[in-house]
């Protein structure tokens, strides 16, 4: 009945540790002006106590709907009940949660972090024609893309048995931590000569590792492949300069497709489909320039 | 006052640990001394423990004189997030090399000047003080970079990070410099002395005419400029500035350590040299662990076994049995001045 | 552990071949020490004999490194002090050793608190702590910070702690450093009951009237090794002195005779007028010439101290105005007071004096270097010129000028206070208490030093509880009664009756009334 | 009786500037002045709440525990592990989960006592052992979904003028007021003030300092475990990561209760509240709803500095010049 009024939307964010995350923030306040919804953030400086404290607050506050971008998969359950005890639709945003009741939320915006994983994998796979010993850039220890883009990445490894992870470390997502570890595997594969590809659990670390491999004075995306996943704009500038081979896209644009199905449901309370995946595309160089071109402002 | 914490008792177990853990890294990966020289700079393992041990260091260096005066600063991350995303902001926006610096050294050193004023003149508990800027410092860069990785492409900023100076790399020789000077600074003059003495009893340094709120001040500004420099560092080393993560868990790094250095955390004696032992000691260790290619859940657990080693060799308990401290010397071995000058009383 | 049961002969405590070695210094060495029921023992010795380790060796705070120690005939080896309060022995350690942060009631039975269904009862210990410390004639508000008290009242509770739990054995370290002339009498009351009752007592002390006054017998410690054990009747004071030092004392103070006119004359160096602080000391006139020795005196509490942290800018006064030669200034804390060429001894050696892990020449020159400025440093050679001759000058006891001053014997570390502040050639030297828990040889020293440099044309402002001291050196005496300044002797009128009459003229026992008075100077000390 | 107010005085001033807080923000939002949000601040911080306390009594006693979040989140995992993959049930999982951290944090203040080493560094040390161990029984985060824990989480105190006070809330309150007990009515709450007073003294006092160190660090470790419990059934799942910076946060609610990080003054309920004004300074910035990351975080730091100036002020205004022991 109220679909004159301005509806309001209060995001749980997780933070702002990557610049993935800035740009999701970023789309999703501009994608709510698009629809004239007023988007009520609370960041969660990376903690889940924190997030579920918003929640909380939302549910307070009576906000329309809660949108949820998890910083973990689990431990939701309780907080999402109050939600749905005060009639309140939640939506999650670019990661799944385990719950035994999916009921607790209307929707989930994602991608499928393990295929992500899978996709880098393959490519990797046909361009070695699977042989390939690769050294692994982890994310942070224990966070969940980092768990699923292993696991992912792990599966194809599996199929072909000419590829395999002779190293694997954490890198923190971060680019000091993935240039740093880079350094360490080059040493220890001696001077970076056994090293085929290195498979980067997001972008960032890719581009730390890059100069870690330029200052070892090999050619990245020659002598040793990089293979990444996120797709923001600087692994498109490294790979239009033909440094990285490849990046698998995560969409920042999560919120867009949320609000729609949103709409719709406040509008004839149609209830949207439990998934909404984005799609997974993998990126080249030949198309790098372009894409950047097209990213460059939406972060 | 001592530059180094007196005594062989109080040094022999940071250069016994330092060499215990390179000798570790070697039996773990034989290489590990191994040393070529790629572009005209130097390039190994071994340069790489120095290398990243650069920023760590250079926090102690400052870390080291805050903690003689009984304090402590935990804001060092979050001012290494500020200069570097000053730094690498202006860079982009074109402006000149030293303009850049300027600017980064003087946003270390007015976040400096605050704590100072907090801890010195409103009287706040250290720990608490910095931890202001520490929280509210990483969201100044942040708004200074909107959230994103300011790349930046000037190779005269990126020297900083990754050029080399007589084949030695600029982080090295950075560290090196700001260790000479401040050692210059705190031996060439009392300024040593005034921060042990507030370090170890601030009403006493007070009556006796000390001035320590400035002494106070200064060792929180000194902090903050080396913060600033470690900053520069990481970003020109990564050519862009990573606000969210730049520095972030460093102080708790340089705080280890100063103490793996053997400076107390009750305030006094400090040694900068053994400080700047101690983070090459933690780097080794952290070089070490990525060499061996443990499973990354072990990190956490190797480096605070070997820590806990470190420290239990110089736990006093331990040391109670070393050889006393050198420096002690019989009475009257200097012979009186020839006319007492300072005559107060004639003996 | 032999626990063969006491033969009624035997003595109290005997201590046999004890000793102890710090690095570098053989503490005790071998000592000898027998303690008798009922008796009252002094043990006396030069600072840095080794008294205070003998009694924190016995009470287990540092383990021997060999002898033994038999209580009432069964040897006992306490591990911590928790244990030898368990044997009933109970000790006053020297400088106050109680809780600034914890109420006195807790001091007084921290460890001992009165329990009622397994949680303390604050009720009854606040009336037991009440009734241990009436003896005392201290009636005051036991759930206060003792923190807010003044040093001398916090070794009175010291005192009443120490002895509520000693059902065998009471040790005093130097207990009446910080009283005057009442309370020690009070405390000589309650020690002369605690005999009667077979009590044995070891009593340290400096002060040899007072030895005399109470102890039944004497022994004695140089150089951590004993000299001998006498009756005290049996002992002349110059053959006690003798044994202490080892060698005869040169002829006491004699009075110094700089006739009235001649320093009168003189122009003031520094003048207060209208001097004070609000809840703190009346205003106050104050002048002082250069080479006089003015003297403050009156019962603990009655504002000497404050007086002279505000002569020395520690506590800023709030009235009245201060000249040094002839300009007036303002003194907005020590270093001020330093720049003017004032030097300050506090009167709490412990928390404003010393710079404990810093070595004993780093204390020396603290003062120095801090009027010179961080810019201008002290050649180390010259530091270590200076430190040796103030040590050998004040007879400093300390192995080495490098050895952290917190490791110096009680009274060597006011020895090396008192060097600080010469070192800088004050032209005004401010001491408060200084000559406390410093033995005859240095006593006679310090005096016969204090003349010296007012023969120099150093001014002098002490504050001292030993009326015979003052007496001994000043020719002005400002006696103070409840933080007012109520009389002035000089020259001739100058003797401990007219000072004692001073004081006494009125409210004789102002300790009586102690309250943790709101923003005193002693809350100052926190 | 000015003296009582003398001591009271940062706790009653802590608790104005709380009060005042508290109307502030509910005369800028509508809804903030309701049962509910009384009742979510409660819930939200009780594993922080718990936490600060057993931290409070480590740093009255001189020490420092920065090993807490770390343990909270072993905690968290440790009942994971047991309960899902060891099938067992949830109780004496708990009993497990509590004598463990009570033992890391016994043990700890073992070696800070027999090695005379800095608790800031031994406690660092556990903090990295703890974690490393949540790490070692698995990365990623495990779901509990033992019916007991429904059950415990529906568990709730509900008024009927509105206010629901849910388990961790309740056990909460009931942490505290057991505190202010040990602290002030037991020899063991005595012998830690001594030891925060001044270590020297107290031990020349006779306090048993071994006993009483080794027992304060085992004391936080099991609140600390008790805390990892109550964030286990908050998130109904445990996981490694979880819980981490919360021994800055634990720190800070104490220091702006008022206790002093030097050790030997402060008190139970001051940290209690400081508690709760973090709580408060969170509720606000998501009531506000505006702010971006980073100035959340300016935010964050700036209302700190305006808390501990608030106290300063009142607390010279109150008290004359220096109410509060220099903590030079
Ligand atoms: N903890 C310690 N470490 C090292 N040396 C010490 C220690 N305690 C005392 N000493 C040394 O032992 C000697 C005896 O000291 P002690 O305190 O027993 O003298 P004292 O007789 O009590 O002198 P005073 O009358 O001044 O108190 C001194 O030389 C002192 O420097
Ligand atoms: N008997 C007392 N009655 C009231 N207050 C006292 C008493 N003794 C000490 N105090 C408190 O301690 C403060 C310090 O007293 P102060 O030391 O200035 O007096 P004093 O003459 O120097 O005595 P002392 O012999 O302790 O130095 C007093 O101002 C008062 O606040
Ligand atoms: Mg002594
Ligand atoms: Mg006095």
């Amino acid at each position: 009945q109220a679909a004159d009024k301005k509806l309001v939307v209060g995001f749980s964010q997780i933070g702002s540790e990557s610049g993935w995350r800035a740009a999701e923030t970023k789309t999703a306040k501009a994608e709510a002006d698009k629809r004239g919804i007023d988007l009520k953030i609370s960041d969660a400086q990376q903690k889940q106590e924190n997030q579920i404290k918003a929640v909380r607050s939302f549910v307070a506050q009576g906000v329309d709907a809660i949108f949820i971008a998890p910083v973990v998969a689990t431990g939701w359950d309780s907080v999402l009940k109050e939600a749905k005890e005060a009639k309140i639709p939640v939506v999650l945003l670019d990661r799944q949660i385990e719950t035994k009741d999916p009921s607790l939320y209307m929707t989930a915006v994602t991608s499928d972090t393990v295929h992500e994983g899978r996709v880098a994998g393959e490519w990797l796979a046909k361009q070695t024609g699977g042989k390939c010993a690769v050294v692994e850039l982890q994310g942070t220890v224990g966070s969940s893309p980092a768990i699923n883009r292993k696991k992912g990445f792990d599966e194809i490894v599996a199929k072909n048995p000419g590829m395999k992870i002779i190293r694997t470390q954490s890198g923190d997502f971060t680019r000091a931590k993935g240039k740093e570890v880079m350094e360490s595997f080059i040493k220890a594969e001696n001077g970076g000569k056994g090293i085929c590809a290195v498979y980067a659990h997001n972008d960032d670390m890719a581009v730390g590792a890059i100069q870690a491999i330029k200052e070892a004075g090999l050619k990245p995306g020659k002598d040793i492949l990089v293979v990444s996943i996120d797709g923001v704009p600087d692994i498109f500038k490294a790979m239009s300069e033909g440094e990285a081979n490849a990046t698998v896209e995560l969409t920042p644009n999560m919120a867009g497709p949320a609000y729609d199905a949103l709409i719709a449901f406040k509008k004839d309370g149609k209830a949207p489909p439990k998934w909404i995946q984005t799609e997974s595309a993998l990126f080249t160089p030949d198309t790098a320039k372009a894409e950047y071109e097209r990213r460059k402002d939406a972060y | 006052m001592t530059l180094s914490a007196p005594g062989p008792s109080r040094n022999l177990p940071q250069y016994g640990a330092l060499i215990a853990v390179l000798l570790a890294n070697w039996l773990l990966f034989p290489d590990f001394f191994a040393i070529r020289l790629q572009d005209g700079r130097l390039f190994g393992s071994l340069i790489d423990v120095l290398n990243r041990g650069a920023p760590v260091a250079l926090l102690a260096i400052g870390m080291t004189m805050v903690i003689a005066t009984r304090g402590v600063d935990l804001s060092v991350g979050a001012v290494m997030a500020i200069s570097g995303a000053i730094a690498a902001t202006m860079t982009g926006a074109g402006w000149s090399l030293p303009a850049v610096l300027a600017a980064s050294l003087a946003a270390g050193l007015l976040c400096g000047l605050w704590n100072g004023l907090l801890v010195a003149v409103l009287r706040i508990q250290p720990i608490i003080a910095t931890l202001i800027l520490m929280v509210a410092g990483r969201g100044i860069a942040q708004l200074v970079t909107e959230g994103q990785i300011v790349t930046f492409t000037s190779p005269a900023l990126a020297f900083i990070g990754s050029g080399s100076f007589l084949t030695v790399p600029m982080p090295v020789v950075l560290t090196i410099v700001a260790l000479a000077v401040t050692a210059l600074l705190v031996r060439a003059t009392a300024l040593g002395l005034m921060i042990e003495a507030v370090g170890v009893n601030r009403l006493s340094s007070a009556g006796a005419g000390v001035n320590t709120p400035v002494v106070l001040v200064a060792v929180y500004v000194w902090c903050g400029l080396c913060a600033a420099v470690a900053g520069l560092i990481v970003t020109a080393d990564i050519r862009g500035a990573d606000a969210n993560n730049a520095g972030l868990w460093l102080e708790l790094d340089a705080i280890l350590a100063v103490v793996v250095g053997g400076t107390s955390l009750l305030g006094g004696r400090f040694g900068l040299v053994l400080s700047v032992v101690g983070a090459l000691i933690i780097q080794a260790m952290n070089t070490g662990i990525l060499l061996s290619g443990f499973k990354p859940e072990f990190n956490l657990i190797v480096k605070a076994g070997v820590l806990l080693v470190v420290l239990l060799l110089q736990s006093p308990t331990l040391t109670l049995f070393l050889p006393r401290p050198k420096g002690a010397r019989p009475i009257g071995t200097v012979k009186p001045p020839v006319a007492p000058t300072s005559g107060g009383a004639k003996p | 552990m032999t626990a063969s049961t006491a033969p009624p002969s035997a003595p109290l405590l005997a201590i046999r071949g004890l000793s102890k070695a710090f690095l570098g210094v053989q503490a005790l060495d071998g000592v000898d020490f027998t303690l008798r029921h009922g008796e009252i023992h002094a043990l006396l010795g030069e600072n840095g004999a080794g008294k205070s380790t003998l009694i924190k060796t016995l009470t287990g705070v540092y383990q021997r490194d060999g002898g033994t120690v038999a209580l009432e005939g069964r040897e006992i080896a306490p591990r911590g002090v928790e244990e030898a309060q368990r044997l009933h022995i109970g000790t006053v350690y020297q400088e106050v050793n109680l809780l600034p942060n914890l109420s006195v009631a807790e001091n007084l039975f921290l460890g001992r608190q009165p329990m009622r269904w397994g949680l303390v009862d604050r009720g009854a210990m606040r009336r037991r702590a009440r009734a241990v410390l009436q003896p005392y004639g201290l009636s005051i508000d036991v759930t206060a910070p003792l923190g807010r008290f003044s040093v001398a009242t916090q070794q009175i509770i010291a005192i009443a702690r120490a002895v509520d739990m000693s059902a065998k054995v009471l040790i005093l370290d130097e207990p009446t450093a910080s009283l005057d002339a009442q309370e020690v009498a009070v405390l000589f009351k309650v020690m002369r009951t605690l005999r009667s009752r077979g009590i044995g007592i070891v009593f340290v002390t400096h002060f040899l009237d007072q030895v005399y006054e109470v102890c039944d017998s004497i022994t004695v410690l140089r150089n951590g090794r004993l000299v001998g054990e006498r009756r005290t009747a049996e002992l002349p004071r110059l053959d006690l002195v003798a044994m202490m030092l080892g060698r005869e004392l040169e002829a006491a103070a004699h009075r110094i005779d700089l006739g009235p006119a001649e320093v009168d004359s003189r122009p003031p160096l520094a003048s207060f007028k209208g001097f004070g602080k609000a809840r703190s000391v009346e205003p106050f006139d104050l002048d002082i010439r250069p080479g006089e020795v003015v003297a403050l005196a009156g019962l603990l509490g009655s504002g000497r101290t404050e007086t002279v942290r505000l002569v020395f800018g520690m506590d800023r006064a709030d009235r009245g105005e201060a000249t040094v030669d002839g300009r007036t200034i303002r003194l907005k804390g020590p270093r001020d007071a330093v720049r003017l060429g004032f030097g300050f001894c506090p009167e709490d050696r412990k928390k404003e004096g010393i710079v404990g892990e810093l070595s004993v020449r780093e204390n020396i020159i603290l003062a120095l270097q801090a009027r010179q400025g961080w810019l201008k440093p002290i050649p180390r050679r010259r530091q270590e010129e200076i430190a040796d001759r103030f040590i050998r000058l004040l007879d400093i006891r300390t192995p080495d000028a490098e050895r952290p001053i917190q490791l110096l014997s009680g009274g060597n570390q006011q020895k090396a206070l008192l060097a600080r502040w010469l070192a800088t050639e004050p032209r005004l030297l401010i001491l408060d208490e200084p000559t406390r828990g410093i033995d005859v040889g240095a006593h006679a020293e310090i005096i016969r030093l204090i003349e010296r440099l007012c023969a120099d044309g150093m001014a002098l402002l002490v504050v001292s509880s030993e009326l015979e001291e003052i007496v001994a050196y000043s020719r002005r005496v400002v006696v103070l009664r409840d933080r007012r300044h109520v009389a002035e002797l000089r020259g001739g009128e100058v003797s401990v009756e007219r000072i004692v009459a001073a004081i006494a003229s009125e409210t004789p026992h102002a300790i009586a009334s102690e309250t943790p008075a709101t923003g005193s100077g002693a809350e100052v000390r926190q | 009786m000015t003296g009582a107010l003398q001591r009271f005085l940062p706790l009653i001033v802590t608790t104005a500037v709380l009060v005042v807080g508290f109307l502030l923000c509910a005369a800028q939002f509508p809804n903030f002045a309701s049962w509910r949000v009384v009742g979510n601040l409660l819930t939200d911080n009780a594993f922080l709440g718990i936490t600060a306390v057993g931290m409070t009594f480590v740093i009255l006693s001189g020490g420092i525990d920065l090993s807490v979040g770390a343990v909270i989140g072993f905690t968290t995992v440790l009942l994971a592990v047991l309960i899902e993959q060891g099938g067992w049930h949830p109780v004496p999982a708990f009993a497990v989960a509590l004598i463990a951290a009570g033992g890391f944090g016994a043990a700890m203040g073992g070696v800070i006592h027999v090695f005379q080493m800095p608790p800031f560094i031994v406690t660092l040390a556990g903090m990295f052992i703890a974690r490393g161990l949540g790490f070692v029984l698995t990365t990623d985060s495990v779901p509990i979904n033992h019916p007991l824990y429904g059950e415990l989480n529906d568990m709730a105190l509900r008024f009927d003028f509105g206010l629901k006070l849910s388990l961790p809330a309740l056990l909460m309150l009931g942490v505290v007021l057991a505190a202010v007990v040990l602290a002030h009515w037991t020899r063991f709450g005595a012998n830690l003030y001594a030891l925060g007073g001044n270590r020297q003294s107290a031990e020349l006092m006779g306090v048993p300092v071994a006993r009483t160190t080794v027992a304060v660090y085992g004391l936080s470790g099991l609140l600390a475990g008790l805390a990892g419990i109550v964030f286990s059934l908050y998130t109904g799942a445990g996981y490694s990561l979880a819980a981490t910076g919360v021994e800055l946060d634990t720190i800070t609610a104490v220091v702006i209760g008022g206790t002093q990080l030097t050790g030997g003054y402060g008190y139970v309920v001051g940290t209690f509240v400081g508690v709760l004004i973090q709580g408060l300074i969170q509720t606000y910035i998501t009531f506000d709803g505006t702010l971006s990351s980073w100035w959340t975080k300016i935010a964050i730091g700036v209302l700190l500095f305006v808390f501990i100036l608030l106290q300063k002020g009142l607390l010279v205004v109150w008290a004359g010049r220096g109410g509060e022991p220099a903590e030079a």
